[in-house]
């Protein structure tokens, strides 16, 4: 059994989480933002769908992995203005219309790829990796964490970067006014449909951008529902990773984590059956709920339409 | 009796160059081959197919292939209530004269064959499977896989890691756990999906074994061949006309549920798929031993339950052997 | 209190914004008939007018909450077009709104931020430091870090004041700003406005109290359904006695019948002549956070009013709570009628006669959805009256809502109307009657007639009086010192969660109730 | 959190207008929406070069008006209502119940497992009555832990349930697997209960009464939502939680309460398509059908007859939709975007609705 756990399979390892977790921290990341904002922004798991289809369907046809990326973000964004201007301009019930554009997405992107790729099914090449020289030498974290496509690096400092915005920006200041008490934050002379807005379009374009990097980097190709759930689960890593970026990053982690060693249980041959050891990853969030859950309070105003004036 | 049509139900799309591709072909052509109607219902999920199978029986149906083994309720009572007989997968059992018939499609000797394959051209001593699920006939032909290996060369290590739940459609997953497989040492992986066997392919093609050589992948089922860029060393090919003639005869015959059907090596509806990147000698030797299995000189037993697989690959059983 | 001299320092040829014939309606109201309006510099301008009058209707149009229908906005002359808060900011309309208008989960600095350039860092020190400077200038003092949610009503009204401020704005508009103030809190923000039309600024001042309108105001317009019904000039103001200009402003607000009465409900108090003991409290404690009580021993005998005074947040509301249970005591004991309640849950204390009248009437008091007839039961849901074997008696139901109604005067379109439709003073009426109705033995009045107008405030404090002279014991939480004066037969101070003394409510009183509230006297 | 939800059925019935006005009205808010979500979604078929008419024509005929698609889609009704009586007490009371696909499930399984295991012990009607109870008592356990987290440390359910339902999922297809498999199969499925042994049909038809334990209960859940002190107090509780505290409504209990009663129905939707349709229960299988029932129940505004027309419009949508699918030749999963477009353009009209009645109220 140690012949198993050699460098490149422990590499291997926490590659494969990094790039199973990576889609579903970009997808919470969003969530975060639009829910700090007060929007409930259920149909995550839809702009992760049109994302991976526009991406691929880009990268592909251009050759540009870049390009890819951006028509994912460009994809999810599109999907999410449906929702900005349905629930934030005109106050539509935010599940309804989250539910409808998840079933939207799935159903128009398993159309597309039936006329369009059900005969050929073409793959990408690998994506090209970008060293951080010294880091990436280490052993196996070096390949795992520090040879990795551009975009990983740029999805992390996303990270970081809306950490910032939320903690030392005057747009973070505001992102929290509208989920807490849009009343203030209009008076106080800041369009609240315009944070909000441009909230559930980042949201949006940050869940195209994670299922782009599902259809380009986790697996090469788009097949129909290829996100299964992960939009889900990104929301609830965003409701319990509340306001903290870093915690979403941890919490992808986590998740990634729990499938790899679920994978490597079962390369190692442990006898576990294997559907006991999916349940890991829920089973680790719910017992992360019971101990900590009073801590994933919510936005007062989340999924709370605003209307200037009203009462 | 008269058969003026028939009806095949899957779960997925035609398309997936596999198990719903090859049943709705086969169906076309066992039907113009008999000179019967083929009607395809396809995409229809792993819901409940019963008000499709009651309106294929009302549209005047003879004979209705319900093939997932996810049907294999539904199509029996169905066909009961509607009197038109059914084909099944997976219920051996559940054979009744008129009424049922099985076609437990079991690829095993293809993948024993496929074992063989994959020990005589390793580089590395580790072959590994992926598989998106672990229904019955992957589980046979995962066995199957791992005798040949091991019986080809015995310290041989296989290596095997299911993607996930309901991972059907999970091409990233596919593609994470095939590269595990790779990074564990697999220079060739059988592997066995359906939307997430896309995934397993672009891992191999991008991947790099552990001694810098390139992977090869062993499919199953169907023929990737149109869509290889290399990597494809070989595949289980089913050929599941032969099957579909042989009920639409029985039935013109009256003498449906009389007998269920299977594939097999000796009728070439399971075939080993020759590609370029299998060399002359090696391919020769392997045809020698699917004379064997033919012959019944290596006799093969299917294992269709989920322990046998892991009992084989276990690494406490490669230390035992 | 003084009457202010005339600005004239100030005067200048043109007032800084005008409302010229501005009309908004709402389904079924029109909120703003043709009012116009002008604000000078160096003037404070007090609008008045019974509850729905439009008044914050209108000053709304001033800051970009509402759009006039018709009419026009002038500042400096010139016809604008607000039509947002942001465009009020950028004309120096500064608005401190009825209802707090802060972020509570961010500090004081944060809020002042809001709405700097999104990608910048918000200067937290900077603004921590002019803020100190406008502080020194109005003479307040507030921690620039507290978060909001920690402030008191009154200080979170004086963060708005100082915001306003430090945005540069000219004109300064209060709506019901003291309406959460105690009476030195007001006496504070009057000097404060007249600090700031000292500084050429100019203030609308919204309220319902006539005696801060005559102590701060220079120029007094009354609203009246919708109309402005007249407008009393400095020059009047200043030359009309106080009880001609109150007398002129009560005719104007409510038309001449209602001019003589002013807030007094009745006669004086007779002396209370003593009964037995009916709610007894002994040793209260509860926890809390913000103001944990300790110590509380209050006795309230049948037929009396025992008032308590304090300033806002000195452990009112949690007294209030644990006594009807809605709050876990720490220790301490609570009898009704000599038997001990404390151990009881809420709906169990409610049915042994206790009640209490909450100042949260749409937070907690009702379920503004739900029909008033159901909310009128809200506290008695399964009863065998309105339920048979739990399900509802329709008739029995309405029957009851349309006596309480009819009873209490709720003004109502019926009794199916959502009760969050009603107006303030209505809803309140509402909650009198849900809960002095029944057979009641104690009730806790919490701040009565907040924000409500004067023939509202009247009515509450006749059913008050009532209620002690159907032999119930009451007591009555208030800030506004003279309702506890007025109604009290006598008077506990409340400071920092411990009653810090009682006094009888003879002629001293209110000295001794001043001496303790402000921590004078022990 | 809170969503804006109104206490009125969507066409509020004003006794005193006329009724060719209610009428005109209800056409406006149904017929129309419907019309333009079809046009639209014809729009994109036509795009796809298949006749939006033929599809349509496919889709009513088979879903509404050919006896056995009628009988397909009023079976098909049945979890759905269930699951929507279950949504309805749950969001009433203000609890975000996304849990049903997990509380469905596993008394699914349980219920595939205990059917064939008792019958023959006992007679039919008390096998299935067991069944029926046993699965209403699997889907309330599943929901104690958000039910607790809520009630005494006020955890959001939104989580939990969510949470709960990618585990009941798993555990479903462990005990599947594991558990209560079928040993007469290779297939992971647990033992089929036979058809005869199966809930009864209707009449001659092959409607379950499943139907009828859905209509029951959805109806007598909107009954007792509005008719009730319970469902009072729940609503209450839903309405605004601090104002139930002060009129000393015990607010947990009664949460606790909610959540069993919510749990309860979906597991009774997953005894009642289990001991009603299927028989038994694969490894893997998942119809999600609590995703779909969310949104129908909330432009039914949470009411309970509202709620059984959106329920019948969706299964003769998901029934006809597969037929003409086939028949023409798309993807059927075509249909999920016809649904998609018909619940936008249901919360447009609803959402014009609204404002026009504000306006002219
Ligand atoms: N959401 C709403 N939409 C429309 N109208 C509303 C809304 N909420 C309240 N109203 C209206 O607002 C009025 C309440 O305003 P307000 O409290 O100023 O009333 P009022 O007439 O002054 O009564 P009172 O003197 O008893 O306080 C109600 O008469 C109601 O018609
Ligand atoms: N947003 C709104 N929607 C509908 N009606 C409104 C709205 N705001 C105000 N009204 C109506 O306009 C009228 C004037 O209300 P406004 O709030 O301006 O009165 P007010 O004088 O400020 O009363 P109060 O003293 O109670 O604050 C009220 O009767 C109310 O019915
Ligand atoms: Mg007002
Ligand atoms: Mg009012």
């Amino acid at each position: 059994m140690s012949a198993l756990f050699t460098e490149a399979f422990l590499t291997a390892l926490i590659l494969g989480a990094v790039t199973a977790g990576l889609p579903l921290m970009l997808a919470g990341l969003g969530e975060q933002i639009s829910e700090k904002a007060g929007v409930l922004n259920i149909g995550l798991e839809g702009m992760m769908l049109i994302g991976a289809y526009g991406g691929f369907l880009v990268a592909y046809g251009s050759g540009s992995i870049w390009l890819g990326f951006l028509a994912g973000a460009v994809g999810g964004a599109a999907v999410a203005a449906v929702m900005a201007v349905l629930c934030v301009g005109l106050g539509l019930n935010q599940i309804v219309i989250g539910i409808a554009l998840t079933l939207g997405a799935e159903g128009m992107t398993a159309l597309q790829h039936h006329f369009q790729f059900a005969q050929s099914y073409p793959r990408l090449p690998a994506v090209p990796t970008l060293p951080i020289p010294g880091l990436s030498s280490l052993p196996v974290i070096g390949p795992a964490l520090f040879d990795r496509p551009a975009i990983v690096y740029l999805a992390v400092a996303a990270v970081a970067v809306t950490s910032w915005v939320f903690r030392r920006t005057h747009l973070g200041l505001a992102l929290q006014a509208a989920g807490d008490k849009p009343a203030a934050l209009d008076a106080a002379g800041v369009g609240v449909v315009a944070i909000r807005s441009a909230a559930v379009l980042t949201a949006g374009a940050l869940a195209g951008l994670g299922g782009a990097f599902m259809s380009e980097v986790g697996a090469g190709i788009f097949v129909p529902f290829m996100t299964n759930g992960a939009g889900f689960i990104g929301i609830v890593l965003a409701m319990l990773a509340r306001g903290h970026p870093l915690w979403l990053l941890c919490g992808a982690v986590l998740f990634g984590a729990c499938l790899s060693i679920t994978t490597a249980l079962q390369v190692a041959g442990v006898d576990i059956p294997t559907d006991v050891i999916q349940m890991l990853p829920f089973a680790t969030v719910l017992l992360i709920l019971i101990l900590f859950g009073r801590r994933a309070a919510l936005p007062p105003a989340l999924g709370v339409h605003y209307v200037r004036g009203a009462r | 009796a008269e058969l003026k049509s028939i009806a095949i139900l899957t779960p997925e799309a035609g398309t997936d160059y596999g198990w719903n591709q090859q049943g709705i072909v086969a169906a076309k052509a066992a039907g113009a081959a008999a000179g019967v109607k083929v009607i395809v219902a396809e995409n229809l999920g792993y819901g409940d197919v019963r008000p499709t199978l009651r309106e294929l029986a009302e549209d005047g149906v003879g004979l209705l292939i319900a093939h997932a083994s996810g049907y294999n309720t539904a199509a029996p009572e169905i066909g009961a209530e509607k009197k038109i007989p059914v084909a099944i997968v997976d219920s051996p059992d559940a054979r009744a004269a008129g009424k049922v018939a099985d076609y437990t499609a079991s690829g095993h000797e293809g993948a024993y064959l496929a074992g063989r394959l994959a020990a005589k051209m390793n580089r590395t001593g580790t072959v590994g499977i992926v598989v998106s699920g672990e229904p019955p006939s992957w589980n046979s032909q995962s066995v199957a896989f791992a005798e040949g290996a091991k019986a080809e060369k015995p310290a041989i290590a296989v290596r095997y890691a299911v993607i996930g739940p309901a991972a059907y459609s999970d091409a990233a997953g596919g593609k994470r756990v095939t590269e595990a497989l790779i990074a564990a040492g697999a220079d060739i992986v059988f592997g066995q999906g359906n939307g997430s066997s896309f995934g397993m392919l672009q891992a191999v093609e991008t991947g790099k074994a552990t001694d810098g050589g390139k992977v090869f992948f062993i499919d199953v089922i169907g023929d990737k061949t149109p869509i290889d860029k290399g990597n494809l060393l070989s595949s289980v090919v089913w050929n599941l006309q032969p099957v579909y003639a042989a009920m639409i005869a029985d039935a013109k015959a009256g003498k449906y549920g009389s007998r269920n059907y299977g594939i097999q090596l000796a009728d070439d509806s399971v075939t080993l798929l020759k590609t370029k990147s299998i060399p002359d000698k090696v391919w020769g030797e392997i045809q020698a031993i699917r004379k064997d299995i033919v012959d019944g000189k290596i006799k093969l037993t299917p294992h269709f339950d989920a322990d046998a697989v892991h009992k084989i690959v276990s690494p406490l059983t490669v230390a035992a052997q | 209190m003084t009457q202010p001299g005339h600005p004239a320092a100030f005067r200048t040829d043109e007032p800084i914004v005008s409302l010229f014939e501005v009309t908004k309606r709402f389904p079924g109201v029109v909120a703003n008939d043709s009012v116009s309006l002008d604000l000078w510099p160096g003037e404070v301008h007090v609008l008045l007018g019974e509850n729905g009058a439009g008044k914050s209707t209108l000053i709304g149009m001033l800051s970009g909450i509402q759009t006039p229908d018709s009419g026009a906005i002038l500042v400096d002359g010139r016809e604008q077009v607000i039509d947002t808060p942001a465009r009020a900011l950028e004309l120096g309309i500064g608005t401190v709104f009825q209802h707090a208008m802060l972020v509570p989960s961010l500090t004081v600095v944060e809020n002042i931020a809001l709405g700097g350039p999104a990608w910048s860092r918000p200067d937290k020190r900077g603004i921590a430091a002019r803020m100190a400077e406008v502080c020194a200038g109005i003479g307040v003092r507030v921690d620039p870090h507290a978060p909001v949610g920690s402030l008191s009503l009154g200080e979170q009204q004086q963060v708005e004041i100082v915001r306003a401020l430090m945005r540069g704005s000219r004109v300064l508009v209060l709506d019901e700003a003291t309406a959460m103030l105690t009476p030195k809190g007001s006496e504070e923000l009057g000097a404060l406005m007249r600090r700031l039309v000292a500084r050429g600024l100019a203030v609308v001042f919204i309220t319902h109290k006539l005696n801060e309108a005559l102590a701060f105001g220079h120029r007094i317009s009354v609203l009246r359904l919708g109309r402005k019904v007249g407008e009393i000039t400095p020059d009047r103001l200043t030359a009309l006695t106080p009880q001609v200009v109150t007398a002129e402003v009560v005719r104007l607000m409510f038309g001449s019948d209602a001019a003589s009465a002013g807030t007094a409900s009745g006669p004086e108090r007779q002396p209370f002549a003593g009964g037995a003991p009916v709610l007894e409290i002994s040793g209260l404690a509860v926890d809390d956070e913000a103001v944990p009580l300790a110590d509380v021993d209050l006795t309230v005998a049948a037929g009396e009013i025992v008032g308590i005074a304090g300033i806002d947040g000195n452990g009112q509301k949690q007294f209030a709570e644990a006594v009807a249970g809605q709050r876990p005591l720490r220790q301490g004991r609570i009898d009704l009628d000599g038997r001990p309640i404390a151990a009881l849950a809420i709906g169990e204390r409610h049915r042994r006669g206790l009640r209490y009248v909450t100042d949260d009437r749409l937070g907690e008091g009702t379920v503004a959805a739900f029909p008033v007839s159901l909310n009128l039961l809200l506290k008695r849901v399964g009863d065998d009256l309105f339920w048979a074997g739990g399900l509802e008696r329709s008739g029995p139901i309405a029957d009851h809502a349309r006596r309480l109604v009819a009873e209490y005067d709720v003004r109502t379109p019926g009794v199916e109307t959502p009760i969050g439709k009603l107006s303030g003073g209505n809803i309140q009426k509402a909650l009198l009657a849900r809960e002095l109705s029944g057979e009641a033995r104690a009730v806790i009045f919490a701040k009565p007639t907040y924000g409500l107008d004067v023939q509202n405030i009247r009515a509450s404090r006749r059913r008050i009086r009532e209620a002690a002279d159907r032999g119930l014991a009451v007591i009555l939480i208030s800030t506004d010192l003279e309702e506890v004066l007025e109604l009290s037969d006598r008077i506990a101070v409340m400071s920092q969660g411990r009653i810090v003394g009682m006094v009888a409510n003879d002629r001293s009183a209110r000295l001794r109730v001043g001496e303790l509230m402000s921590g004078v006297a022990t | 959190m809170t969503l804006e939800t109104a206490d009125s059925p969507p066409i509020s019935p004003t006794a005193l207008r006329p009724a060719l006005r209610r009428h005109l009205h209800l056409i406006a808010t149904t017929v129309v929406p419907l019309v333009a979500a079809l046009a639209l979604s014809g729009l994109i078929l036509a795009l796809l070069g298949v006749d939006p008419l033929a599809y349509y024509g496919w889709v009513v005929q088979r879903g509404l008006l050919s006896p056995s698609g009628l009988e397909a889609t009023a079976t098909r009704m049945a979890p759905l209502l269930l699951i929507a009586a279950s949504l309805i007490v749950a969001f009433r009371a203000g609890i975000w119940n996304l849990g049903g696909d997990g509380q469905f499930l596993l008394a699914a399984v349980i219920v595939a497992a205990a059917a064939p295991a008792l019958s023959g012990h006992l007679p039919n009607w008390a096998v299935l009555s067991c069944c029926l109870i046993l699965g209403a008592a699997v889907g309330a356990a599943w929901s104690v832990v958000p039910a607790l987290l809520k009630a005494w440390q006020n955890v959001n359910e939104i989580i939990t349930t969510l949470m709960m339902t990618f585990l009941g999922v798993s555990l479903a297809n462990v005990l599947v697997k594991l558990a209560f498999l079928d040993p007469r199969t290779t297939v992971p499925q647990t033992r089929t209960l036979a058809v005869a042994d199966r809930l009864p049909r209707l009449f001659e038809t092959t409607v379950s009464s499943g139907l009828l334990i859905g209509l029951v209960a959805i109806v007598l859940v909107h009954l007792i939502m509005t008719r009730t002190a319970f469902g009072l107090k729940l609503r209450i509780v839903g309405a605004n939680p601090r104002a139930a505290l002060h009129a000393g409504l015990p607010v947990p209990r009664l949460t606790v309460a909610v959540f069993a009663i919510s749990a309860a129905l979906a597991g009774l939707a997953g005894a009642v398509e289990i001991v009603g349709v299927q028989g038994n229960v694969r490894a893997d299988w998942n119809p999600a059908y609590g995703l779909t029932v969310v949104p129908l129940v909330f432009l039914a505004r949470f009411n309970g007859f509202a709620s059984i027309a959106f329920v019948f419009l969706f299964s003769v949508l998901s029934i006809g939709g597969e037929s003409a699918a086939r028949r023409l030749g798309v993807p059927n999963h075509f249909t999920l975007v016809v649904v998609a477009i018909l619940l936008i353009m249901l919360g447009i009209t609803e959402h014009l609705d609204q404002r026009r009645r504000a306006a002219g109220r």
